[in-house]
């Protein structure tokens, strides 16, 4: 197998799931927003 | 002038900044020929109520009727605004600002413009720049800026800071003027006093509310 | 009520007298360009013969610099006293003030490039081999293309944090294709090949982009 | 809707390996370039999914501006920012692609700088939309969304004629494809689109959650009515 392939194929995937890991980290951080939305509404 | 018939109605008017609500839902009517002090803490809302009924802010939500018009573009020409800013270019005359202005309302007749600098007890033959204008006599002729296309509405925010006693008294003394020509007055202050025996009702925000619309100031301050 | 007429040559004189008043932008544009020259003609070696293909880039780089400067300028003065809204509740069109603005930038980045261009033939001896009326064209069509976004996309980062920033981020990725072609065109002519489909491709782009602008402006500058 | 969501995981994840099986093994290896070729499979199919995420992020904010629905603008966004990571891989598969066959990183070809023109029209109206304050963004973002979109025939144009003046390294050879390489791209395209909708799927939940907690923080103000400055 080719390096110049693996690399390619490899550094595609790196950055999806960068992306993923960015929107993951994003939707953490509004979970946690929303726990305390709630908590300050009780 | 008919006192019942309502020149602006406001109703459940909401305005929102991102994460932040200025206006909370403001409902009210106000008639024609008379002059409203709007009064309140800082962050009450006063300037943005003044700024959504002037068109410079769309609402999130509720809605405004203007001289029977919804949409501000349709009686522009009959408003007259005053910001907290001057409103006006520091590096050109008060006549020259106020004549370029006159164009915008397709005003062609410079007599306008000379009528409204010295309505406010200015000269119009001055020559200095705005820029090097004293704060009071800037805010004489931001006055001038808002009057001189005889609106039917005006709409002032602060008019009176940081303009000496003798001046702001006589600025009030023309607002009554105008008011008994049967124009609406909105002047959003913090010096109440001022408008004491002039005004036809106060109006208190908090929270981005009106609170309570009273006849006179020493009503208002027995209530809250 | 139809929209009072003459607005946008009022308002364009109004904005040369105010800069022939201050010379904010002028003055910093043609330091600015200066410096690019200076710095330019230490990193490459101006009397090559190589300098004649480069020269077109340089140029329009250094004047595409110097224009973000005035645009920026051009907006700031409507800021500064919140004169704008002062425009906002006057019945005047959107256009107008858009038309003026871009005008008045094009007339300022066009007295620089007068002042600026003898200056890069003297530096880099520059004798155009080609048909030197194209390249008259070439600067209108380019400066307009230039001048025409930067004046809408200086208006939408006014609305911005870190205005100042927003205009070349926003600007630069949209103007390549004229940039390229002004840089193509010109190094053309000075090479000795003529540049008719680059003048067609800046032409159309002017007329796509000048349509957009009119179209777009009023929203840009109401958006709330 | 919360149902095939998860389907829809389950079968991207099955057609992505499928699809990676088929350009690995299944594909014919190609005679001149060798398996290096392969990356073809994964390059050109991010490549059409990012021109088609930024048609509909055209198509988005023109909706946007007649109607004013944060729906579209919403799809405006995500379809922007989905359409930039894979026109990023385009850019970053590219030159690894490059360098083997033309022995260079990088070349001022037609097809890779207008797609680095592309990539950075939208990365200055995620720009845009991160900087500007948050009650006029999606009108703003709406506008830079045209010109960007206007701006594309003339990015291809010139950068088009700006080539064939100048002579570079022959690239490509033409000719036809071979039809069974064509299938296995077509499968990767198919794969990879799907995988764009589920990141664009997920992508608008979280926008459209974090606009709810927005409006939710607003209008707990509303009814606490703390004195905050404005």
């Amino acid at each position: 197998m080719n390096g110049y392939l693996i690399a390619a194929y490899a550094a595609t995937w790196i950055i999806h799931i960068a992306y993923l890991a960015s929107l993951m980290r994003r939707y953490s951080r509004l979970k946690h927003d929303i726990e305390e939305l709630k908590r300050a509404q009780t | 002038m008919t006192e019942t018939a309502p020149v602006i109605t406001v109703s459940n008017l909401i305005k929102q900044f991102g994460r932040f609500a200025a206006l909370r839902g403001v409902t009210a009517e106000f008639s024609a020929g008379k002059l409203y002090a709007i009064l309140g803490d800082n962050g009450a809302g006063k300037t943005t109520l003044l700024r959504t009924l002037a068109g410079l802010n769309r609402p999130t939500s509720g809605q405004i009727t203007i001289l029977g018009a919804q949409k501000f573009g349709d009686i522009c020409h009959q408003v007259g605004y005053m910001a907290h800013s001057s409103l006006l270019y520091d590096e050109m005359s008060g006549r020259e600002n106020l004549d370029y202005f006159a164009r915008l309302y397709g005003i062609s007749e410079s007599a306008r413009c000379t009528q409204a600098i010295r309505a406010v007890g200015l000269d119009p033959d001055l020559r200095r720049p705005v820029g090097q204008y004293s704060q009071g006599m800037r805010q004489r002729m931001s006055l001038a800026r808002a009057l001189f296309n005889d609106p039917k509405i005006l709409l002032l925010d602060e008019p009176f800071s940081n303009v000496d006693i003798h001046s702001a008294t006589g600025m009030v003394h023309l607002l009554a003027n105008i008011r008994d020509q049967g124009k609406t007055i909105f002047v959003v202050t913090h010096q109440a006093s001022l408008l004491d025996g002039t005004a036809d009702e106060f109006i208190w925000m908090e929270a981005g509310q009106i609170v309570a619309r009273t006849l006179d100031l020493q009503q208002t301050a027995r209530t809250t | 009520m139809p929209a009072p007429t003459g607005i946008m040559p009022a308002t364009l004189r109004k904005d040369l007298r105010l800069e022939w008043r201050s010379k904010d932008a002028i003055n910093s544009m043609l330091f600015f360009s200066l410096l690019v020259v200076v710095v330019f003609s230490f990193s490459f070696d101006p009397n090559a013969e190589e300098s004649r293909r480069i020269a077109g880039g340089l140029i329009w780089v250094a004047f595409l610099f110097a224009a973000v400067v005035a645009l920026n300028q051009t907006w700031a003065r409507e800021i500064r006293n919140q004169v704008l809204d002062a425009y906002r509740v006057s019945p005047a069109p959107a256009n107008s003030l858009f038309l003026a603005k871009a005008i008045g930038n094009f007339i300022f980045v066009s007295v620089l490039e007068a002042l600026m261009t003898p200056l890069f033939v003297i530096f880099y001896q520059l004798r155009p081999l080609g048909p030197t009326w194209q390249l008259l064209i070439v600067a209108a069509l380019g400066t307009w293309a230039l001048v025409v976004n930067g004046t809408f996309f200086a208006a939408m980062s006014l609305r911005t944090r870190s205005r100042e920033i927003m205009l070349p981020l926003l600007l630069f990725p949209i103007s390549i294709p004229a940039l390229l072609a002004m840089v193509q065109a010109t190094a053309n002519v000075l090479t000795g090949g003529g540049a008719r489909v680059w003048i067609a491709l800046l032409l159309s782009y002017d007329l796509v982009f000048t349509t957009a602008c009119l179209l777009l402006f009023e929203t840009v500058l109401n958006a709330e | 809707m919360n149902k095939a969501f998860p389907i829809l995981g389950i079968l991207t994840a099955l057609l992505l390996s499928y699809a990676l099986y088929q350009a690995l093994d299944v594909a014919p290896t190609e005679q001149t370039m060798g398996d290096v070729q392969r990356i073809f499979y994964y390059h050109v199919p991010s490549a059409w999914t990012a021109f088609i995420l930024f048609t509909v992020n055209f198509v988005a904010s023109l909706v946007y501006l007649f109607r004013r629905n944060p729906a579209s603008d919403i799809v405006a966004l995500v379809s922007a920012e989905v359409g930039v990571v894979f026109c990023t891989i385009v850019l970053v598969t590219g030159p690894i692609w490059a360098r083997p066959v033309w022995g260079i990183w990088w070349t001022w070809d037609m097809r890779l700088t207008s797609t680095l023109v592309l990539w950075l029209i939208y990365i200055s109206y995620l720009v845009l939309r991160r900087f500007s304050s948050s009650g006029e963004t999606p009108i703003l973002a709406a506008t830079l969304a045209i010109f960007g979109a206007l701006c594309v025939p003339f990015v291809y144009f010139s950068i088009w004629f700006f080539r064939t003046q100048h002579p570079q390294p022959v690239i490509g050879g033409g000719g036809s494809i071979d039809p069974r390489m064509l299938h296995v791209l077509l499968i990767n395209w198919l794969a990879f689109s799907c995988f764009a909708l589920l990141i664009c799927w997920s992508r608008y939940r979280l926008e459209e959650l974090q606009r709810e907690v927005e409006q939710a923080h607003a209008l707990e103000s509303l009814t606490q009515s703390p004195r905050s400055s404005r």
